[in-house]
């Protein structure tokens, strides 16, 4: 066996040095290969969450437009087919879930109907406040071609027209809260888009 | 053949069975109230959660950590019986199963069995239960007395729960106490909620039995109701529109259940007196920063659990003033 | 050693995980389901036999003072790598076990086995004991994955057996811990068996 | 090249030299001189910490023993009874230095008042502790000086070489045993001796430390050490010294004739790992045979102890886990 | 009565079954044969003066202090030293003892063998204490502590009370009450002589409330008595404990480790009072005592004066005969006695009482798992935690069970008497106490 | 955010230990004594505190402008591994004591995912430098208090007969876990 090199100033120093070195080398080739993949990857996802709540079409155009509250800004999505407009992607948000903030994406057509909801990121409890998942519920079916206009955006219990899910009305009253924003910031900037 | 063994040759007639058994005594009182307001259903969870917390007791002990049998010492019985107390009437059946190999197994057993265990184990099942089934364990049915229905029972939610609901839809207590039951209901037991924890009246009559048998001390049951109700004194005395009144913080929910016969429990509560009066008073403050700003409308359960935890270190800050420490004055 | 051995410790006898305890938050953090599970293990796997490789290698190259940072450039190099690659080619697996996979990095047994092994070893039996080690840890995360996941939701592998939900407890952090726990009690058993 | 490439190369090689640079000199700074030879002789070392080379584990031990090479050169009054003479080779080596080789020694039980020996007169109660008992009482079968029973010794032992023999009530020492002492410090009436292996593992000593006289020993025990004498006037070798009515054989001198155990009218005089002898029919007839047998007919198994039969293979009594 | 006084921490009240209460003491006659063992103190063994064969008066020194804490042996009888012998013990164990062939009765000369009463005594301190070694007195509490040494207040100590423990607090045992019935004016001025011998004016005698009668006479007694009280006590053992007594009498604490000089105080008992009025008025030493020989079994619970060195088996013999269903002999009170193995031991200086216990309250309960109940702590004496200190014992961390305390521990049993879970406390505590001895020993060699 | 609610969080809602699952190696093998959990959790914070401070400017000072995010991973963990092998260096010279009580586990701090994690959580949550120091420091302390409560739970454990199968690590876990229900009752105290 070779014997070790020693602990001294040049050694250690150019060991860590040239150790560094590759390794960035090697990083950062790597990095310029699953560059594009990775960019796709994550476009190929935003899309395919628009297009879960909306109906076809064939351009999106994003943009940052102020909440209703006017404290924060939400990203509409909005999509175009053959230059008409389809439909509006809001990316909205609420605080109020049982884990804390729950993202969600929720798909309006021109006239305020809700086409599509679909949850983008939630830390509820597994079992109960994920049901707020369409694949774990029928929860948000309810919302599907209801227009916030007369659809009362609230739980039965609080006298709204949305009916919680068991044991879970935290997260359903935050789903609302999450709906509701989308749809005043909604119903507050549709005209300026375009 | 004489007979050599160290001094004393004396025992008292104090034992382990007679502090269960008296522990069971004393639980007699919320049992009745319980079957008369739950009715059948309460029967049949306190049957099972016993006789399956005896039977996976029997199977460890016998199969797994092949010791003593000691089923008979009634350790179990009590943890079945609490356990039953801590869930609504209307628990599925085979819940109450898991429930008691969850007390048993994992809360007594894992441990090494009776006086081993850190947690409560009656409670690490509640908790273990309320996280497994929040459903389940999150309907109450009404109370009805026995001889008035005996069939549909409507479930509806524990005081502490509709009014933590209420105030969460940003309802003020003004508006939710018309539809709360009123305090002799409370004491008495008239309203949703575990089936044990429900009377606070015959709680207080089983602790009055253990404390004169000497089951208990007084520390910390006294403790935990004071701390609750300064504690929540206070806030009331700030906005009663949105705290709830001490008496009926003291009235509702399992903090009487708790106070009297769980978290006295000796296993897992601290040595001296010092060690449980800071072990009740931990217990009525988390239990009331749970009740006000937690997600949960309980606390106690998880409050006790708590202090649990912390009680190997209690005993440690906490020792008995040993003779001939102090100088004296002469 | 011979080969084999080596390959297999990793199983049972000295499993990362149950008997040498060690990685002990992604087995935790990540097993909700076996599917997870797996998929950590696996990706821990690629990483240790990489760095076990390098660091053998390397080895007499590096003065000690500087070993351990050195070892840890080794393994956050391969580490960034699977990172980049499972961002680019399964971006939901990648979202579901979120912060535990840039803290490969820091999991102990990569490291332990560049400490234990690889800086005495040769690169080959380098190589054979991290692909054993890895495929010990991806099978530890996977029983335990599968176990949480049988009791938290009554499933495996995403296949149902039950309607409805299991005991959500497993699936939270508790049942984490208490799972691990007593396969753990059941290894020792079993490992006390066989010696 | 790539931007990217090249910067993150530079930006981690920066990185890489600052650390290398900052850890050398904090190196430099805090350095603490320990002798490399101690990582090296703990190495070494069985690592069970046992205590048995008098010091309270193997680390300090290693830290005493290289101080002691320094300084003086020697090793000689230092031994790790675990490891024996490999070992301490081992520990000489790294320091440059010889040793001595001892011979190996072993822990011996000297009592033989099994039940059947020593019947119990009466009922003991209590923890089992003999260090306990010792204090309260002489013991069950009245002896004041021998086993209690109750396996302080077996508790101490941190090898597994040392069990109670349920049939005998007494200790019995496997080849497990490394001698490292710690049943001889944990038995309260100094039972137990460490005595030297002999050669192929054959010792004779005299099991029984009863200082009684002999008529009060033997009530209480038929295979008691009556300081009769014979073994003494029999020993060739000066070997055997009695005192307080108590034969006692020195090891280093003992040439393992066996003669005194042919003498001995109690059977006090153990016997172990020898062939069996010549059947000698006045011997068959004798008594004798029967209480090396009888008490030791367990005992055997595991003590190698020959009398009459055979060698018997060491068929240990496992003290395993449950 | 008043206030009754007490101790503070701890203590329990077992079933006192006095049996023998009320019995007048009854001479026991002397027995054929002695055997007098040559250890009958606390501290080093005495040493031999007379040899095999020799003739011996009753009263004559037969082996005399050896060493500081050490005291005299008399012969208890006249007559012929037969062996000096290895005998058994109480605890089975041989140790050298004299065994006297009993030839009549005679006394030595100058020992006033009569009942009368001497009241007034002119010695001083030294002559007394002097005296007091002479005869070879001991605590007779049950600690055998060499009377003599207790009266010579080490220099820088100042004795301010002398406790005279009248408590008896141990069940079953009755010798000290009816000594103190029948013996109180003696018991009186030995008081006296102790309070001269340590040069104190305040003595006080503590007796426990549930011997009326005693605090009674003993009130009316020293009623003209400058300095002693009598200070009637509330039921509750251990206060028989010097600590505690002094305690419940002083309100002092003797600090941790610490004799009961520290705070002023010198504890003896009735008994040791007593012995040590015939000492210095009589000249008689310490050769005979009066011993309660109880039991549920037995016929004829009785008081017995006996001579040191008379077999068991004849005090047994006295009472009744040895019932057929005993399980245990006990040599002292059920709380603090030793277990004995056989009736064939003699009777000691320290020995107090003779308890026999059938079979069926022979055996211990069968033990259980501790359930954390803290009771043994509520009633420790001392303040200690004996369940931490037996599991510490028990798992072998004898460090930690010094930390904690478990040499204060006084052994009196307060703790397994109280638990309910029936675990052997004070075993582990007293095998505690040995390795933790063994710990401090090898730690002051160093 | 304010301090209060982040203190309030890292200690008791999302516990590090107990519900984060992060620095579990070290925290299963270091409690087995109080004191040395002590000086654990002072190592800790200490550790994590610095390592917070000096990535988050990493990170927004390097990392950031010149587009090497992909590298965050690598360059934290260097930075964190040669801190604390300084801090063992130090340490080793002015408390040997320390030092051996801590034995492997001061090493291991460099894998104790606890470290790097709060790094990469601080730089996640958009924490500024402050928060990021608060949120450190608050998480150490979590991390110490279960360390010292578990502590206090297995000297206690150790003195009682536990099953032969449970004994160390089983039973460490199964308590774990119960005291990870304990800590749900915080559930969302903060949101
Ligand atoms: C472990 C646990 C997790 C819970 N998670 C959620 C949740 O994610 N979302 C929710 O709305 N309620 C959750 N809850 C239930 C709430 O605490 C509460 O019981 C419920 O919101 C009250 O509502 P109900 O009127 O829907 O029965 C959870 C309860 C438990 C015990
Ligand atoms: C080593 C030792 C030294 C003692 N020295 C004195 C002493 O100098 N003066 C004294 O009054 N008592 C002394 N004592 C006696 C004790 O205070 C105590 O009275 C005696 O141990 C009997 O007490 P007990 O029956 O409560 O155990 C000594 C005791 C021991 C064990
Ligand atoms: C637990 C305990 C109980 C005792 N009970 C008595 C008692 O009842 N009466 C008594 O005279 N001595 C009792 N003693 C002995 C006293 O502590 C002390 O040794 C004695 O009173 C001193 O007097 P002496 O030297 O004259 O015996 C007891 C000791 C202990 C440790
Ligand atoms: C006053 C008292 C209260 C008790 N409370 C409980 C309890 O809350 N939960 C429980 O499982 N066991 C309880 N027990 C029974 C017993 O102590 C318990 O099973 C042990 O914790 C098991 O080791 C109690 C016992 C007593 C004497
Ligand atoms: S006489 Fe000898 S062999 Fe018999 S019990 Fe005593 S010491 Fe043991
Ligand atoms: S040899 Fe000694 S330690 Fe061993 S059992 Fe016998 S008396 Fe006890
Ligand atoms: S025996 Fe010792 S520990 Fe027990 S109560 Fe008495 S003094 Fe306390
Ligand atoms: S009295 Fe017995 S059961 Fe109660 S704490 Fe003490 S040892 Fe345990
Ligand atoms: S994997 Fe997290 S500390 Fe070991």
């Amino acid at each position: 066996m070779a014997s070790k090199k020693e602990s001294n100033f040049v050694n250690m120093v150019l060991a860590l040095v040239m150790v560094s070195v590759v390794a960035a080398l090697a990083l950062g080739s790597v990095y310029m290969l699953t560059k594009k993949p990775i960019a796709l990857a994550q476009k190929r996802k935003q899309e395919a969450a628009i297009k879960a709540v909306l109906p076809a079409f064939d351009h999106v155009k994003g943009v940052k437009v102020p909440d209703a509250d006017g404290n924060d800004s939400l990203l509409f999505n909005v999509a175009t087919k053959d230059g008409k407009l389809v439909g509006i992607a809001v990316n909205t948000y609420t605080d109020k879930g049982f884990g804390g903030k729950i993202k969600a994406m929720i798909g309006f057509l021109p006239n305020g109907t809700i086409y599509n909801t679909s949850i983008l990121e939630l830390k509820e409890t597994p079992g109960l406040g994920t049901k707020l998942q369409k694949s774990k519920s029928d929860f948000p079916n309810q919302f599907k071609g209801k227009n916030p206009k007369t659809f009362q955006l609230k739980v039965t219990k609080d006298g709204g027209d949305v009916d919680a899910i068991t044991a879970a009305t935290i997260s359903s009253r935050a789903f609302c809260d999450a709906v509701q924003r989308a749809y005043d910031t909604f119903e507050k900037e549709k005209n300026h888009i375009n | 053949m004489l007979t050599i063994s160290g001094s004393p040759h004396l025992h008292g007639d104090n034992s382990t069975k007679k502090i269960m058994y008296g522990v069971v005594t004393a639980m007699l009182p919320a049992m009745v109230v319980a079957i008369w307001y739950f009715g059948l259903g309460a029967l049949e969870i306190i049957v099972l959660s016993v006789g399956f917390s005896l039977f996976f007791e029997w199977l460890i002990q016998k199969y797994l950590i092949k010791g003593p049998l000691t089923i008979t010492d009634g350790s179990a019985m009590v943890t079945g019986i609490l356990l039953a107390f801590n869930v609504p009437s209307n628990l599925p059946w085979w819940m109450i199963i898991i429930g008691a190999l969850v007390a048993i197994g994992i809360g007594k057993m894992s441990f090494g069995g009776l006086g081993k265990n850190i947690f409560n184990p009656a409670l690490v099942s509640r908790v273990f239960l309320l996280v497994s089934f929040p459903v389940a364990m999150t309907s109450w049915p009404k109370p009805s007395p026995i001889t008035k229905t005996l069939v549909d029972t409507i479930t509806g939610p524990t005081p502490l729960g509709f009014v933590k609901e209420g105030l969460g839809a940003g309802k003020t207590l003004a508006e939710l106490s018309q539809h709360l039951p009123g305090y002799g209901q409370q004491l008495m037991g008239q309203m949703g909620g575990s089936l044990g924890e429900v009377s606070a009246l015959a709680l207080i009559i089983g602790g009055i039995y253990m404390l004169w048998k000497k089951i208990i001390t007084w520390e910390i049951p006294v403790s935990v109701l004071v701390t609750v109700f300064v504690f929540s004194g206070i806030l009331w005395q700030i906005d009663p529109l949105h705290y709830t009144n001490p008496v009926f913080n003291l009235l509702t929910g399992g903090i009487m259940l708790g106070a009297i016969f769980m978290a006295t429990d000796m296993v897992t509560s601290p040595m001296t007196r010092g060690g449980q009066l800071l072990f009740g008073f931990g217990i009525g403050l988390i239990t009331m920063l749970i009740r006000v700003w937690g997600a949960y409308p309980e606390g106690v359960s998880f409050a006790i659990l708590l202090m649990n935890s912390v009680v190997p270190l209690i005993n440690k800050g906490f020792k008995p003033k040993r003779f001939g420490t102090v100088k004296m004055a002469a | 050693m011979n080969q084999v051995q080596n390959l297999t410790k990793g199983f049972i006898k000295e499993n990362p995980v149950f008997v040498l305890l060690l990685g002990m938050c992604p087995t935790l953090g990540t097993t909700t389901s076996a599917l997870n599970g797996l998929g950590m293990g696996l990706a821990t796997a690629f990483v240790l036999v990489g760095s076990n490789v390098v660091v053998s290698m390397v080895k007499n190259l590096i003065p000690d003072k500087v070993r351990i940072p050195s070892f840890i450039v080794i393994i956050a190099s391969f580490v960034t790598i699977v990172e980049l690659v499972m961002q680019a080619y399964v971006p939901a697996l990648y979202a579901q076990l979120g912060l535990f996979i840039p803290l490969i990095v820091v999991n102990c047994i990569v490291l332990g086995r560049a400490e234990a092994f690889a800086s005495k070893n040769t690169v080959w039996s380098s190589a054979i004991d991290g692909l054993g080690m890895g495929l010990g840890f991806a099978f530890a995360l996977t029983v335990l994955g599968a176990v949480r996941e049988l009791l938290g939701s009554g499933a495996l592998f995403g296949i149902h057996f039950i309607k409805g939900d299991g005991m959500l407890a497993f699936i939270l952090a508790p049942g984490a811990f208490i799972a691990l726990g007593y396969i753990i009690a059941v290894i020792n058993r079993l490992n006390k068996k066989t010696a | 090249m790539d931007n990217v490439v090249f910067i993150s190369m530079l930006v981690l090689g920066a990185l890489g030299l600052v650390s290398a640079i900052i850890l050398y000199f904090v190196a430099r700074k805090f350095k603490v001189f320990e002798d490399p030879k101690i990582d090296e002789v703990e190495a070494v070392l069985p690592n069970a910490n046992c205590g048995g080379c008098g010091y309270p584990g193997c680390r300090p031990f290693a830290e005493v023993t290289t101080k002691k090479a320094k300084e003086d050169k020697s090793l000689d009054d230092l031994l790790c009874p675990v490891g024996g003479n490999d070992v301490m080779k081992m520990i000489a080596d790294i320091h440059g230095l010889s040793i001595q080789e001892r011979d190996p020694m072993i822990a011996v039980v000297r009592c033989n008042g099994t039940f059947a020996h020593s019947p119990e007169k009466v009922k003991f109660e209590g923890v089992t502790s003999c260090s306990f008992a010792d204090a309260l009482f002489a013991g069950e079968g009245g002896c004041q000086y021998g086993c209690l029973g109750l396996g302080d010794c077996v508790d101490a032992c941190g090898f597994d070489a040392i069990n109670m023999d349920a049939e005998t009530g007494l200790p019995v020492v496997n080849d497990k045993c490394t001698a490292c002492g710690a049943c001889v410090i944990a038995c309260p009436r100094d039972i137990i001796e460490l005595r030297e292996k002999g050669p192929k593992d054959k010792r004779i000593f005299v099991s029984c430390v009863n200082k009684d006289k002999g008529a009060t020993a033997i009530k209480n025990c038929d295979v008691a050490c009556i300081g009769c004498g014979k073994c003494e006037k029999v020993c060739e070798f000066d070997a055997i010294t009695i005192s307080n009515f108590l034969s006692y054989i020195d090891f280093d001198k003992c040439r393992l004739c066996r003669k005194c155990v042919e003498v001995c009218p109690t059977n006090s005089i153990w016997e172990v790992n020898f062939k069996p002898r010549k059947p000698r029919p006045e011997k068959a007839v004798k008594p004798k045979q029967n209480s090396v047998n009888v008490a030791t007919a367990t005992l055997i198994t595991s003590q190698k102890i020959v009398s009459g039969t055979k060698n018997t293979e060491r068929s240990n009594i496992d003290k395993s886990e449950n | 009565m008043g206030f009754l006084k007490t101790f503070v921490l701890g203590g329990i009240h077992p079933p006192e079954n006095k049996l023998s209460a009320g019995k007048p003491i009854r001479s026991l006659s002397v027995p054929v044969q002695v055997v007098v063992p040559m250890g009958q103190n606390l501290g080093a063994p005495s040493k031999p003066v007379v040899k095999r064969g020799d003739k011996v008066k009753t009263g004559q020194l037969i082996a005399e202090a050896g060493g500081f804490i050490s005291s005299n042996v008399h012969s208890p009888v006249s007559g012929t030293i037969f062996k000096i012998d290895n005998m058994m013990d109480a605890s089975g164990f041989r140790r050298p003892a004299f065994i006297i062939k009993v030839e009549g009765d005679e006394w030595m000369d100058g020992i006033d063998n009569t009942e009368t009463f001497v009241k007034d005594v002119t010695l001083s301190s030294e002559e007394i204490i002097a005296k007091v070694k002479n005869a070879g007195i001991v605590g007779m509490g049950g600690a055998t502590f060499p009377t003599h040494v207790k009266l010579m207040v080490p220099p820088g100590r100042n004795a301010e009370y002398l406790i005279i423990n009248g408590v008896e607090c141990e069940p079953y045992l009755t010798a000290d009450h009816q000594l103190m019935l029948e013996k109180g004016p003696e018991i009186v001025v030995g008081t006296k002589i102790l309070m001269k011998a340590l040069k104190v004016n305040r003595a006080v005698i503590g007796i426990e409330n549930n011997k009326p009668d005693a605090i009674k006479l003993m009130r009316d007694l020293t009623a003209e008595e400058e300095g002693i009280v009598v200070q009637p006590l509330k039921v509750k053992y251990p206060q028989g404990g010097e600590k505690q007594l002094i305690k419940a009498v002083t309100n002092r604490e003797v600090p941790s480790g610490k004799l009961p000089i520290e705070v002023g105080c010198v504890v003896q008992n009735v008994g040791t009072a007593f012995a040590v009025y015939e000492a210095v008025t009589k000249n008689k030493p310490l050769i005979e005592r009066v011993v309660t020989v109880t039991g549920k079994a037995l016929e004829n619970p009785s008081n017995l004066r006996v001579r040191i060195g008379t077999p068991v088996r004849a005090l047994v013999d006295e009472a009744g005969g040895f019932p057929d269903d005993t399980g245990k002999i006990i040599g002292g009170g059920p709380m603090m006695g030793k277990a004995l193995a056989t009736l064939d031991v003699p009777v000691v200086k320290g020995t107090s009482g003779i308890l026999l216990q059938r079979e069926e309250a022979a055996h211990r309960p069968v033990e259980g798992p501790c359930i954390r109940c803290s009771k043994c702590t509520q009633v420790c004496p001392m303040g200690l935690e004996p369940f931490l200190l037996s599991r510490l014992a028990r798992v072998g961390n004898y460090e930690a069970a010094e930390g904690e305390g478990v040499m204060d521990c006084i052994e009196c049993g307060s703790c397994q008497y109280t638990c309910p879970a029936k675990i052997p406390l004070l075993d582990y505590l007293r095998l505690g106490k040995n390795k933790v001895g063994v710990l401090i020993r090898a730690r002051t060699k160093r | 955010m304010d301090y209060f609610v982040i203190i309030i969080s890292a200690i008791f809602v999302s516990n590090i230990v107990l519900t984060q699952f992060l620095g579990i190696c070290p925290f299963l093998g270091v409690s087995t004594r109080i004191s040395t959990s002590v000086g654990m959790g002072g190592a800790v914070l200490f550790v994590m505190t610095l390592a917070t401070m000096v990535t988050w400017i990493i990170q927004y000072y390097v990392l950031q402008p010149m587009g090497l995010i992909f590298m965050q991973t690598i360059v934290f963990i260097l930075v964190i591994a040669a801190l604390v092998q300084m801090v063992e260096i130090i340490l080793k010279k002015i408390s040997p004591s320390l030092y051996q009580a801590l034995g492997i586990f001061l090493p291991l701090i460099t894998t104790n995912c606890a470290v790097l994690g709060v790094a990469i959580l601080t730089v996640q949550k958009h924490f500024d430098l402050m928060q990021g120091v608060v949120f450190s420091m608050a998480t150490a302390v979590g991390y110490t208090m279960a360390l010292v409560i578990f502590a206090g739970i297995r000297e206690h454990l150790d003195i009682i007969e536990v099953p032969k199968g449970m004994r160390g690590i089983p039973i460490a876990l199964v308590t774990a876990g119960v005291l990870a229900l304990a800590f749900m009752g915080f559930t969302g105290m903060v949101k």
